[in-house]
């Protein structure tokens, strides 16, 4: 009855360094493909040509190319590489903290019930509160620096991130959390190996929604006593009536949300490769 | 909040060396003065500039003690009466009024102040402008409930004025040049005879309480009044200054200019009666609570010190 | 592990409700130290229920859980689904919460000793759903545990493989003398390869044979009654 | 060799009808629970102890009490239930606005390739465009009236519907929408038995958050000619500096916060009552 | 339904590769009108691979997919794991996508056969593992399809269901004559179901009998044939 597979070569063949897995699932996997660029082209020529055929007047939104002129201007003039520069800034630490703020509520109040339970209102609470209305409250807290402008927009990017891990923490698998535990992990390895990469669909959209909330918000932050960045450069065109200085900062953002959505995608990319594609997938 | 609630008394003179003075400004607005007069050196102290973007966020920060001073119009200080907010207002300067003005498109039928009743009017809600509109409708026998208003900002306000959404359009320089200029707007009324054009210089309570920044503060308030002065004879300057930090276009802020800058003047009794009937006339109209003591926040005592350099 | 002197299951009384539906009734079990018992049973008479509170996945304390259990030991489990992490590599599966200081070696050698070295950097959503089976078989058995729950492990395999799979846990229970309770369908299976073999029905365990010592010939009588006992007339025999 | 099974009853007694499932899942389901409510109440219980001993300075933030006054206040006057009818009306037409523009392009762009290809980047583009950037805009374009308010709260609200439904039909399990292929599902029924129920923990989540954007635009909005309407209330109290009316605003925005939250915890304890509730769920 | 006079199902030459590791290479199948498969193989031999590719999930347009794929008529499938969907009903599950005017009574139908009809309500996560394949089953046959894929539909399931479930098919085939393409790791299974048994090596079809005319009592011989092929050496006969 003693049988060998014959799959089963001798033990000792058997690789033990933990390579990273690297599976034969096909040369299907999807590139980055040029054919997102149509539609962003295609918004452009239309643009160009609504505006050169007079159907867009000039006064109700400037053309791309005075568009350009304008953002070359801003560009000559360090207006724009430097409010991108010290925005950014502000945006990263910004985002980092509320990211990080955000992802740790979300996976507690997920994981566990208590902190759910007492995590969660205060932050379904919280998160409603318009910044606008805060800035008052912020100056008076936290003065007129930096750090009413950091926890600006930390406070507008915990609150997608937290929502979305907090979903996707609650929709892992519950029979691969029982796994996890008969199997001996310990809550780190469950917290890494099943809650996080279970909860990675849902987190990157928290991610990708607060990337773009972090720009938002350092609109408003930058209302709050600034003489540079972005929001600012933006806010003081449209003081000073500016139509075409307040569209370049428009298309500066609309750049900025395909250059995260760039970076999101790479991320997703790499992190949900264990998707097999499948037929059924693209019905 | 270590702010102190009530107006601090007079330091005894200190020397304000090594002090850090935390002024707010706004864009185009007293720094380009300063340095534009070249006032800004041999400083004993230090200036931290911080920039609002109007007058009402600028009192916010230095009721909190965010900043310590800082330039606002004759509207918002008088919300800062209304909320008991601990500040004090230290100087007062005054411009022309020619460039508060009511605004309608060139081909608008309006021509009279009168003939606004009815008519949609935009202005910022709570701006100098606001005060303006009261007392010019004031002025023709008319209230606010004669017309139908449109709370919109300056840069809001202009958009949906070229856009024929709103009838008139009630604003302040360099708005009004900029209007006059680019689309042709007509003048229908100015400030002329009715609003007062005061500006001024609010400090924080806190300031104020600690000897070497009250002398940071009034050797600040010289250096204001001077680059006043120095603008007024310089106003060819001060509109390209103007026009660079802002980006609006040199004849616009040249047309602005050459109405003449605000020149300090003295917190008398003219000046408070003044701002008190602003005051009053806010309340009549319901847009602040109760009344309001303007004298509780008007600090003299810096006058005397600010004497010319 | 502990020493193998208590039993590394008992369950007495035990009661399971699933709101209002009762699918264990006061079923008593006791797989004793180093003990090979398989469970038959038909299906949805609560086998994989039993085994999941065995495996301490419903816990007395919540409701429609009744009785006493005791297992006092460490556990490992074979779901009737390979229940693999989508998102880490066959090897990972396995090595993942194994707290051994030659894990590493331990899981590749479980990994060819089923037959998977090949596909063990492969994602597990790509496995046959043999392979998927095995590679759950393979981490349940290279933790040797002090009891090992095996809920269908030989399902989806063809006669081969099978074949070699019941050698690997005969002899991993050889070497460690887990208590082994095994859920099959196959009688000929459960009498080759266990100690007990019980009968569960209507919530209770209705049967308990033992086979007798090994290597077993002829348990064709056995074997019928069995099967009677699971409710089919057995063609050979009748 | 035929044999019946014992719980295969006569095919006669089969009951036909399709009733709703009401499977026996157990009584383990959670009600809304009062725990929900330590921490909010904690809250206002730390604010009012740290006003009353003065650790809270009442000009740095109003006492619950003296906010409770104040929302009397604008209560009696009328501002604030005016205010929230107004700009209810407001959020309701923009949310559904933009919550069925999100879903339909969510949907679509999640279920096919050129729909993804198209749709997806110029969305990725327009959701980083800031509202207070937008507003001038908007005025030139679409006036002073309602029609400008409405279409930022459309806009606010469409984006992270969009980006959570999109989300949530790429999740779909493609075992599943592979299964609804060879038992005949038609298109239709694909999307409603299978897209759309798979992506439902998802597009929920980004309910929650476009119902909180969507009263945070009206801020925004209602700073565009407006003279009524919660966010009017807001914006003209900080004009006012008048910081307990202030908090009195984000209070109710607290409040429909919790609201909001207690609404989509309704639909979703509905919507994935199919999901056991298994031990490992609470490690 | 077309009229039964083409095969349901013809496969030439195919080739399946996955980045590089060929599964399926240059299989020849074909499926007769009315024609009862049974297709047996080791784990991994791509049995499923194949049922994949005549159900036309994988396209032989796609990468890595190469031969002659010709399945004329309606298809249904259970697969090899049960695929319900867990936000319906059982019923619904059977139910959905059943486009004829009797479904409901025929979805309930098919339930009481497979010995759901308790659990037609319940939520299929709630389901155990040979209810759920049950359920997954009562789909397929519902479909009454011209060629039905049975990917191990009765791997779950103890003796006596099993019986009941082997009897449910072969009525049905009696009843519609679809072309049936079974994979099991059950030769006795195979060989008392089918018309043709086939075995799956190494990417090929590898053997292909014909247990001749039912009912079949001795097919000794046979068996252990096939389980020779299949690399086991029959205790019964050795
Ligand atoms: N969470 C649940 N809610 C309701 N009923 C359940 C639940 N889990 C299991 N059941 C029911 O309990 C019964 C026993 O299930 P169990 O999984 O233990 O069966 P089993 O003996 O393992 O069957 P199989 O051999 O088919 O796997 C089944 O009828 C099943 O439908
Ligand atoms: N998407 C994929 N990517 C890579 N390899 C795959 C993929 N799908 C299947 N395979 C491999 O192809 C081989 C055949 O798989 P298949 O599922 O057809 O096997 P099977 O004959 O059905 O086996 P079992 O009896 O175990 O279900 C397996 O080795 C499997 O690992
Ligand atoms: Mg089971
Ligand atoms: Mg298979």
């Amino acid at each position: 009855m003693s049988t060998t597979l014959p799959g089963a070569p001798a033990r000792a063949s058997a690789p033990s360094s933990p390579t990273p897995p690297d599976p034969s699932s096909g040369p299907r996997r999807r590139l980055p493909t040029w054919q997102r660029w149509i539609s962003p082209v295609a918004i452009v020529v239309v643009w160009q040509l609504a505006s050169t055929t007079g159907l867009l007047a000039e006064d109700e939104l400037a053309s791309p190319w005075r568009v350009l002129t304008a953002a070359w201007d801003v560009t000559l003039t360090g207006e724009l590489p430097q409010g991108l520069a010290v925005s950014l800034a502000r945006v990263v630490v910004g985002f980092l903290l509320g990211a990080v703020v955000g992802l740790v509520l979300g996976v507690w109040s997920g994981l566990s019930r208590w902190g759910g339970l007492l995590i969660d209102p205060p932050v379904q609470m919280l998160r409603t509160l318009p910044h606008l209305a805060l800035v008052p409250l912020f100056i008076l807290w936290f003065g007129v620096q930096e750090t009413p402008k950091v926890l600006l927009v930390a406070l507008g990017v915990l609150f997608p991130i937290y929502l979305n891990v907090h979903a996707g923490v609650r929709g892992v698998d519950p029979k691969l959390l029982e796994m996890a535990r008969v199997s001996g992990f310990d809550r780190r390895e469950v917290i890494r190996h099943v809650v996080v990469p279970g909860a990675l669909p849902s987190a990157l959209t928290g991610l990708r929604l607060s990337l773009g909330i972090a720009w938002l918000s350092i609109v408003v932050a930058e209302t709050v006593s600034s003489d540079s960045g972005l929001g600012y450069m933006i806010t003081d065109a449209r003081e000073f009536l500016r139509t075409d200085v307040i569209v370049v900062g428009l298309v500066v953002y609309a750049l900025l949300g395909l250059g995260t959505d760039a970076l999101v995608r790479r991320i997703e990319r790499r992190a949900l490769r264990w998707r097999p594609v499948l037929a059924g997938a693209d019905a | 909040s270590s702010v102190p609630r009530s107006r601090p008394p007079v330091q005894p003179p200190a020397d304000p060396a090594g002090v850090v003075l935390h002024v707010g400004d706004q864009k185009g607005g007293t720094q380009s003065l300063l340095r534009a007069a070249n006032l800004l050196g041999g400083l004993p102290y230090r200036i931290e500039w911080t920039t609002f973007s109007a007058g009402p966020p600028l009192i916010e920060a230095a009721r909190s003690g965010a900043i310590d001073i800082g330039q606002t119009g004759n509207t918002p200080v008088i919300f800062a009466a209304a909320a008991k907010a601990r500040v004090q207002l230290v100087a007062a300067s005054q411009g022309n009024v020619v460039s508060d003005a009511i605004l309608v498109p060139h081909d608008s039928p309006i021509h009279t102040v009168a003939d606004l009743r009815g008519k949609k009017v935009a202005f910022g809600k709570g701006t100098s402008a606001h005060g303006q509109l009261l007392y010019t409708l004031r002025a023709a026998g008319l209230t606010m409930d004669d017309i139908d208003p449109s709370y919109l900002q300056p840069s809001d306000a202009y958009a949906a004025f070229k856009q024929g959404q709103v009838d008139a359009w009630a604003t302040w320089d360099p708005y009004t040049a900029q209007a006059q200029l680019e689309s042709g707007a007509r003048v229908i009324a100015t400030g002329d005879g009715t609003a007062n054009g005061y500006s001024f210089e609010v400090a924080s309570n806190e300031a104020l309480a600690d000897p070497r920044k009250q002398a940071a503060v009034a050797d600040y308030l010289r250096r204001v009044d001077a680059a006043m002065r120095y603008s007024d004879t310089h106003r060819d300057q001060r509109a390209v200054v103007w026009s660079r930090e802002t980006k609006l276009a040199l004849p616009v802020t040249q047309l602005a200019a050459q109405r003449g800058p605000d020149l300090p003047v003295p917190m008398d009794d003219r000046l408070v009666a003044s701002e008190q009937d602003l005051a009053d006339a806010f309340s009549d109209a319901g847009v602040i609570p109760g009344r309001v003591r303007f004298a509780d926040i008007v600090d003299r005592r810096f006058e005397g010190r600010a004497a010319p350099l | 592990m502990s020493a193998p002197v208590t039993a590394p299951a008992r369950v007495a009384g035990l009661v399971r409700d699933f709101g209002g539906r009762r699918v264990l009734e006061g079923l008593d079990l006791t797989v004793g130290p180093g003990e090979f018992v398989a469970l038959l049973g038909r299906s949805g008479s609560g086998k994989s229920t039993l085994l999941r509170v065995l495996a301490g996945l419903d816990d007395t304390a919540a409701e429609g859980v009744e009785g006493t259990v005791e297992v006092p030991g460490s556990v490992a489990v074979a779901f009737q689904e390979p229940r693999l992490l989508p998102w880490r590599s066959v090897r990972d599966n396995v090595l993942l919460g194994l707290h051994r200081d030659d894990a590493a070696d331990a899981a590749d050698r479980a990994l060819a000793e089923v037959g998977l070295t090949e596909r063990a950097d492969a994602w597990p959503l790509t496995l046959s759903g043999g392979e998927a089976q095995r590679a759950s078989l393979a981490r349940a058995l290279v933790r040797e545990p002090d009891l090992l729950l095996l809920d269908e492990p030989f399902g989806a395999l063809d006669a081969l493989t099978r074949i070699a799979m019941h050698d690997l846990v005969l002899d991993l229970w050889g070497r460690h003398r887990p208590g082994i309770l095994l859920v099959t369908h196959d009688v000929d299976e459960a009498l080759a390869l266990a100690d007990r073999v019980l009968v569960l029905d209507e919530g209770r365990i209705v049967a308990d044979h033992a086979p007798g010592p090994r290597p077993r010939h002829d348990v064709a009588d056995l074997r019928s009654t069995v099967l009677a006992e699971l409710g089919v007339i057995d063609d050979a025999t009748a």
